[in-house]
C-alpha cells in the first residue's frame, strides 16, 4: 500500500475513533436523559423527598448540591490558585518541591471514600462539625484541591516566560505580575480546570455520605438566617445531595419509585452539569475578555 | 526626577516589594494549608492502615499474599485472615485491561483533535470529553449495571458481573482524563516539526506517526498513567458491576472485586479501631501507595523522555 | 571560533570629567552555576547617547545587558559579584528595591512580548500599578508614547483592542512605548530588531534616535549596520569579555585590536 | 482581582468561624446514625417530629450498623442505629450503652423470578450459601446454576441471616453486595439467582421463597413460625436525656409505631406476641 493509501485509512480510523467516543457520551446521555426526563416535573424538581411513599420531589437535595458546590468552590478556588502560583512561581526548583508535587498528585487520585472517612473524623468528629455542609465542603475541598492546583500550576506554566518578564522589566512585582498578566492569560485553562472540578464535585456521592450526611431535613426557604437551623443557608445543617439521593435510593430506599426518582434525578445531575459547563464557559470567556482587553468588533 | 530623588526612592522600600511579600506569604499559606492536608491525609490512612501490622500482629506477606479475606474469623493457625491478594490482582486487572483498551481510543482522539481538525476537535470533541467527566460515578454504575453487565452476560456468558465489565465502566471513565492530557502531551511537540516532516514530502499520517507521536511517547505514557491510577482509586461504579466476590478471578467473567470495591463496602459495617476496620486501612494505604509507585513511574518515564 | 588573548584590550574610559556618566560597571562578573559567563566587565555608558553592544552569539552581551536592570535575579542560580553604580549607588546592593530600580532602568526584550491586554492596558497598566489613577495624566502618557515610538497614527481608533492583535513590528514598538510610559532613565534594549522586517526596523531605528533626547540607550545588536547606524559608542564582546569599547565611529573604521576588526568586517560571528 | 482574592479568603474564615459559633445558632437537633436499613424509617420519623416541633431536628444517617454503634460508644452522636445487638459487634463494649428496641423486621430469602422453586428447607438454604448445592435441578427447579449473591461482611441482613440458616456454617466466597437495593437489582436481572433481604424491600421484581414451608410474613414473625428476624436498635449512651428523650418516646409511640412502622413494612414492637433475648430464649409475650 502506498504511503498515500495509509494516509486515507488512518484517517478514516482517527475519524471513526472520534465518531465512536461522540457516540458512547450521546447514547451514555440520550439513556439517562431518556430514561429519567419523562419523570422530571416542576414538582419533582422543587418537592420534598419522601422516605417511603411514591411522588418525592428533590428540591432540597438540589438546593443542598448547589449550596455545597458553591461553598466548596469558595474555598477551594482561592487556595487552589494560591497554591498553583506558589509551586509555579515562587517554588524553588529542587527534591521538597518536586516531592509535594508528588504528593498532590497522589492524593488526586485517592479514592473518595477515602477522602470521606477523613473528612468524617476529621471535620466531623475532631472539629465537631457534625454532618454539615461545612464539612462536607471542607471534605469536597479535600477532593477538589489536587486537580485544581495542578491545573492552575499547569496553565501558569503555559504561559510563555516572556510575559513574565515584561512584568518584571516594568518594576512590578512578580506578584503582581502574576496576578495581573499571567492569571488573566492563563484564565481559559484555569476555568476549564474549575468546570472539570465542578462536575465532579457536582456528581461526588462517596465523600458526602460521611460528612454532608444523608439527611434533608425540611427547610424553612422563608428564613435565611444563616444561623436559624432550619435556614437554607445554615451551614451547620446536615445536608443530601442529590448524587448522595441517588445513591441512597437505589442502596437501601424502600420507596416503591425509587428506579424513576433515580433515573429522573441522574437526569438532572447530567443536565446541570451540562448547565454548569455551559455557563463557566461563558462566564469565563467574558471575563478572559474583560481582564486582557480581547473584546470582540462590534 | 533629580539625583536625590531618585536616590532616596531607589533606597526605600517600594510598594511592589512589601506588595510581594504579601504574595509569597498569600501563596505560601495556600501551598502550607495543601500540604497539612496531605500530611494529615498520608499520616491518617497510614496510622490507621499500619495498625494492622504493628497492632494486631498480622503477617505483612500473608496480607500480601493471602487469599482469603475474612477478617472476622480466624485461620487454622488462629491467625486473622486477611489475605488482601484477590483484591490486588482484581485491582490491577481492571486497572491495567482499562488502560489498554482506552490508550487507542485516547490516542487516536487526540490525534484528530490536534492534528487532523483542531477546529471539529475544539468544537465537538473537548466539550463532550468535559462532559464525560461531569457524568458522576453513580450514574456510571448504574449504567454499567443495565446495559454492560447484560451485555457482556449474553456475549460472554457467566453472570455478567466481573472483570470484563469492569474494565468496560473504567475504560470510559478514564478515557475523557487520558484524552486531554494526550491532548496536551501532542500540543507540546513544536510546530516546526511538523512543518520540516510535511516540507520533505511526507504524508500527514506519516507525520503524525513517525514524527508527532514519536516525539510525545514520554507524554503519552504520562497520560496513560495518570489514567491507571485514576482507575485504581475508582470506587462506586466498578463496585456496582464487577460482583465483588473476594476470590482470585480465574477469568474476566467471574465475579472479581478490587481493593476500593471490598473498602467501601466494608467501612460502614466494621467498628473502628477493630481489626476488620484496621484491615480495611491497610487496603486504603495500599491504595495510596499504588498511585505513588505509578508517580515514580511516570517520573521515570519523564526522565527517560527527557533525555532522548 | 578563534581565540584571542583577552588581556589584548582597549577599553575607553568615559569617566574622564566631560562627560555625564549614567551608569558604570565596575568588574562585573555573572554566574550561572558553575559555569561563569562574564569575567569581570568594567564599562561606563554616557547619558543621553545610544551604546551598541556587539559581540558573536555567546559573547555574553546579552547576559550582561540583562543584569543592568538585574533581570537575571528571576533565574535560579544566577550568581552576580562586582558592582554596577547608577547615581552613586550599587545597584546590587541589600537596601536597594529592586522594583524602584526597574522603574528607572527599563527594558525591551527580543521577542516582543505585549501583555494579553488591550494596546491602552498595556501602556497605562503599570502606571497604574505604580499609583498613577488621573484619568487625564494616562490618556496624556499613552498618547506621547505611542506618538514617540511612531505607533500612534497607526492604532489611534483602536486603542481598546487587543495587542495581540497588532504585527510583529508594531508590537515591538507598543513594547518601547509601554517601557517609556515609566520615564526610565535608562533604555535597555536587547536585539529588539532582530525579528523584524527591515521597515519595522527602519521604524524601530528611527523611534530609538528621537529617544536619545531623553534617554540613555544601551542596545545589544546583531546587526553591524545597525549599531554603526545608530549607536554612539560601541563595546564588542567576545566569550564573557568586553574586549573594545570606544566611539562606534572608531570602531568601525580603525578598531584598535585584531579580534574587533575581524569581527566586525565579518570574519567570524 | 487582589482585592477580589482578598476578598474571598475573608470571607472563607468568616464563615469557618461564624460556623464555629455553634452556640449561636437558634434551634435544636440531634443525630442518629448507623443501620441503613433502619435509617429510611428514623428519617420518616424524624420528618413527623420536626413537623409536630418546629425548630427541632432529628439528623438521620446511614454508614452502616458499625459506624452507629462505634460513634454512639465514642458519644459522638445522640443516638447509634444497629440490626444487631451491641454485644454482637466485636470492639464493642457495650455496657454503657442503652438499648432501645424500636422494631422487628423479617429476613426472606429471595430469587429470581424466573426461578420456579417455591419452598426449601432451611439445610437446602444453607447447603445453597455454603457451595454445598450449585444447581437449582438439585431442588426441583430448572437446570440452571445457582448464582449466590451475598450481602458485605458485617452487614446486620448478613448476620441475621446466618444465625438462623446457616447455623455456625461457613458461607462460601461469593458476589457481596453492600445494599440492599443492589440485592434486589440483581437478583431480579441475573438468572439462577438467590440472596435474601429484610421484608420491607421485597417488590414485585423478586420472588420470596418458603422455608420450611412457612411463608414469611408478618403474622408468622410475630409468633416466631419465621425464624429469620432481628430486632432494630436504637442505641443511646447512657439513659436519654431532653430532645434525645422525646425523640425515643415518639418513634415509640402507637402513632408513629402503626403510622409509620407498620407502613413502612417493618413490624411494631408492640404487635410481636414473642419476645427473644440475645441468646435466642423465646418468651411469649402475655398482654
Amino acid at each position: 500500500m502506498t504511503a498515500r493509501k495509509w494516509d486515507k485509512v488512518a484517517t478514516t480510523v482517527l475519524y471513526l475513533i472520534s465518531i465512536f467516543i461522540i457516540f458512547v457520551l450521546a447514547f451514555l446521555l440520550l439513556y439517562i436523559l431518556i430514561s429519567g426526563l419523562p419523570h422530571v416535573s416542576w414538582h419533582f424538581i422543587t418537592g420534598r423527598s419522601s422516605s417511603f411513599e411514591a411522588g418525592g420531589g428533590i428540591g432540597v437535595q438540589l438546593f443542598n448540591s448547589i449550596y455545597l458546590l458553591v461553598l466548596a468552590m469558595i474555598i477551594s478556588v482561592p487556595l487552589s490558585l494560591g497554591a498553583g502560583i506558589y509551586l509555579s512561581e515562587y517554588a524553588p526548583k529542587n527534591w521538597v518541591t518536586s516531592l509535594i508535587r508528588n504528593a498532590i498528585e497522589v492524593l488526586s487520585s485517592l479514592p473518595s471514600v477515602v477522602v470521606g472517612l477523613f473528612g468524617f473524623l476529621v471535620f466531623s468528629i475532631n472539629f465537631k462539625f457534625g454532618f454539615s455542609i461545612l464539612s462536607g465542603a471542607l471534605a469536597l475541598t479535600v477532593f477538589n484541591l489536587p486537580l485544581l492546583t495542578r491545573k492552575v500550576e499547569d496553565s501558569l506554566q503555559a504561559i510563555h516566560y516572556t510575559q513574565r518578564e515584561a512584568g518584571y522589566a516594568l518594576g512590578l512585582s512578580r506578584w503582581e505580575t502574576v496576578i495581573h498578566v499571567v492569571v488573566p492569560a492563563a484564565l481559559p485553562g484555569i476555568i476549564t480546570g474549575m468546570i472539570l472540578g465542578m462536575g465532579r464535585i457536582f456528581g461526588e456521592a462517596a465523600a458526602l455520605i460521611y460528612t454532608a450526611g444523608q439527611s434533608s431535613p425540611p427547610l424553612d426557604f422563608s428564613n435565611w438566617n444563616p444561623m436559624y437551623i432550619a435556614s437554607p443557608l445554615n451551614p451547620m445543617r446536615s445536608a443530601e445531595t442529590l448524587a448522595v439521593h441517588i445513591w441512597k435510593i437505589n442502596s437501601e430506599g424502600i420507596i416503591p419509585d425509587a428506579t424513576q426518582v433515580s433515573a429522573a434525578s441522574s437526569a438532572v445531575l447530567v443536565l446541570f452539569v451540562l448547565l454548569l459547563n455551559l455557563a463557566a464557559r461563558y462566564v469565563g470567556n467574558r471575563l478572559y475578555g474583560r481582564l486582557t482587553g480581547v473584546k470582540e468588533r462590534k | 526626577m533629580n539625583n536625590d530623588e531618585i536616590r532616596a526612592s531607589l533606597l526605600k522600600r517600594s510598594r511592589a516589594s512589601k506588595n510581594e511579600i504579601f504574595g509569597k506569604v498569600i501563596s505560601g499559606i495556600c501551598i502550607t494549608i495543601i500540604i497539612g492536608v496531605v500530611v494529615s491525609i498520608f499520616y491518617f490512612v497510614a496510622s490507621k492502615g499500619l495498625a494492622t501490622f504493628f497492632t494486631d500482629k498480622v503477617n505483612l506477606w500473608k496480607f500480601l499474599t493471602g487469599t482469603v479475606w475474612n477478617p472476622s474469623t480466624n485461620d487454622a493457625q488462629g491467625d486473622p485472615q486477611v489475605g488482601a491478594l484477590p483484591m490486588i490482582v482484581g485491582s490491577f486487572s481492571v486497572t491495567f485491561l482499562a488502560a489498554i483498551v482506552a490508550t487507542p481510543f485516547a490516542i487516536g482522539a487526540a490525534v484528530f483533535m490536534t492534528e487532523i481538525s483542531p477546529k471539529l476537535g475544539k468544537r465537538v470533541l473537548q466539550p463532550v470529553i468535559e462532559l464525560l467527566v461531569g457524568i458522576p460515578s453513580v450514574v456510571y454504575g448504574f449504567i454499567g449495571l443495565s446495559v454492560v453487565v447484560p451485555f457482556v452476560r449474553r456475549t460472554f456468558g457467566g453472570s455478567g458481573f466481573g472483570i470484563l465489565s469492569g474494565t468496560f465502566v473504567l475504560f470510559v471513565m478514564i478515557l475523557p482524563t487520558v484524552t486531554s492530557m494526550t491532548v496536551d502531551a501532542l500540543n507540546s511537540v513544536p510546530r516546526n516539526y511538523r512543518e520540516a516532516s510535511l516540507a520533505l514530502g511526507a504524508t500527514r499520517w506519516q507525520t503524525i506517526y513517525k514524527v508527532v507521536l514519536r516525539a510525545s511517547v514520554s507524554g503519552i505514557i504520562t497520560a496513560v498513567v495518570f489514567g491507571m491510577s485514576r482507575a485504581f482509586g475508582e470506587a462506586l461504579a466498578v463496585q456496582m458491576v464487577i460482583g465483588n466476590a473476594m476470590l482470585l478471578p480465574g477469568n474476566l467473567i467471574s465475579p472479581a472485586s478490587t481493593l476500593t470495591s471490598v473498602l467501601t463496602m466494608g467501612m460502614g459495617n466494621s467498628v473502628m479501631g477493630s481489626l476488620s476496620n484496621n484491615a480495611l486501612w491497610s487496603l486504603a494505604l495500599l491504595l495510596l501507595i499504588m498511585p505513588l509507585v505509578f508517580n515514580i513511574l511516570i517520573r521515570w518515564i519523564g526522565k527517560r523522555g527527557a533525555m532522548h | 571560533m578563534q581565540n584571542y588573548d583577552s588581556s589584548d584590550r582597549y577599553l575607553k574610559n568615559l569617566d574622564d570629567g566631560n562627560r555625564e556618566i549614567a551608569l558604570t560597571t565596575d568588574d562585573l562578573h555573572v554566574a550561572y552555576g558553575t559555569h561563569e559567563a562574564i569575567h569581570g566587565v568594567s564599562l561606563g555608558f554616557e547619558r543621553f547617547k545610544i551604546t551598541a553592544l556587539i559581540g558573536a552569539s555567546g559573547s555574553g552581551k546579552s547576559t550582561y545587558l540583562r543584569s543592568l536592570n538585574r533581570m537575571n535575579d528571576n533565574i535560579a542560580g544566577t550568581k552576580v559579584t562586582g558592582k554596577i553604580m547608577y547615581r552613586g549607588l550599587d545597584i546590587n546592593g541589600d537596601n536597594i528595591d529592586v522594583y524602584e530600580m526597574r522603574k528607572h532602568i527599563g527594558m525591551v526584550f527580543q521577542q516582543p512580548n505585549p501583555f494579553a491586554k488591550s494596546i491602552y492596558e498595556n501602556i497605562t497598566f503599570a502606571l497604574k500599578r505604580h499609583g498613577e489613577k488621573r484619568k487625564d495624566v494616562l490618556d496624556e502618557a499613552v498618547e506621547r508614547t505611542l506618538k514617540q515610538a511612531g505607533l500612534w497614527k497607526q492604532v489611534k481608533d483602536d486603542l481598546h483592542q487587543s495587542a495581540l492583535a497588532l504585527s510583529g513590528g508594531q508590537q515591538q514598538r507598543l513594547c518601547i512605548a509601554r517601557a517609556i510610559a515609566m520615564k526610565p532613565d535608562i533604555l535597555l534594549l536587547d536585539e529588539p530588531a532582530s525579528v523584524l522586517d527591515p521597515v519595522s526596523t527602519a521604524t524601530v531605528e528611527d523611534t530609538l534616535m528621537e529617544l536619545k533626547k531623553d534617554y540613555t540607550i544601551i542596545i545589544v545588536t546583531h546587526n553591524m549596520q545597525q549599531a554603526g547606524r545608530i549607536s554612539d559608542y560601541t563595546a564588542f564582546f567576545h566569550l564573557g569579555d568586553a574586549l573594545e569599547y570606544d566611539e562606534t565611529r572608531k570602531i568601525f573604521t580603525r578598531p584598535k585590536i585584531k579580534a574587533t576588526e575581524d569581527y566586525v568586517s565579518g570574519h567570524f560571528g | 482581582m487582589k482585592k477580589r482574592l482578598i476578598a474571598l479568603l475573608g470571607l472563607t474564615s468568616l464563615l469557618v468561624i461564624l460556623s464555629g459559633c455553634q452556640l449561636k445558632q437558634t434551634g435544636e437537633s440531634i443525630t442518629a446514625v448507623g443501620s441503613s436499613a433502619l435509617q429510611p424509617l428514623v428519617e420518616a420519623a424524624g420528618d413527623r417530629f420536626t413537623e409536630d416541633n418546629p425548630g427541632q431536628f432529628i439528623n438521620v444517617q446511614g454508614g452502616g450498623s458499625g459506624t452507629g454503634l462505634s460513634q454512639i460508644q465514642a458519644a459522638s452522636v445522640e443516638i447509634g442505629n444497629s440490626d444487631l445487638y451491641a454485644e454482637q459487634k466485636s470492639g464493642i463494649d457495650p455496657k454503657d450503652l442503652v438499648d432501645h428496641k424500636v422494631a422487628v423486621v423479617g429476613v426472606t430469602p429471595v430469587v429470581n423470578p424466573e426461578i420456579s422453586v417455591k419452598n426449601l428447607s432451611t439445610d437446602q438454604l444453607a447447603k445453597i450459601f455454603s457451595g454445598d448445592i450449585t444447581n437449582w435441578n438439585k431442588l426441583g427447579g430448572p437446570n440452571q446454576k445457582i448464582v449466590v449473591i451475598n450481602r458485605a461482611q458485617g452487614s446486620g441482613t448478613r448476620d441475621t441471616f446466618e444465625r438462623w440458616v446457616m447455623k455456625g456454617r461457613s458461607t462460601m466466597q461469593a458476589q457481596e453486595q453492600d445494599s440492599t437495593g443492589m440485592v434486589r437489582q440483581i437478583v431480579a436481572s441475573t438468572p439462577g439467582a438467590i440472596s435474601y433481604m429484610a421484608f420491607p424491600y421485597v417488590d414485585k421484581t423478586v420472588k420470596t421463597v418458603n422455608v420450611d414451608n412457612v411463608t414469611p410474613t408478618d403474622k408468622n414473625v410475630q409468633i416466631n413460625k419465621w425464624k429469620i428476624w432481628s430486632y432494630e436498635h436504637m442505641y443511646t449512651n447512657g439513659k436519654p436525656t431532653g430532645l434525645t428523650a422525646k425523640f425515643m418516646t415518639y418513634i415509640l409511640s402507637d402513632t408513629i409505631q402503626d403510622e409509620i412502622v407498620g407502613e413502612m413494612g417493618y413490624i411494631p414492637i408492640k404487635d410481636m406476641k414473642v419476645s427473644r433475648t440475645l441468646a435466642g430464649k423465646v418468651a411469649t409475650i402475655n398482654e
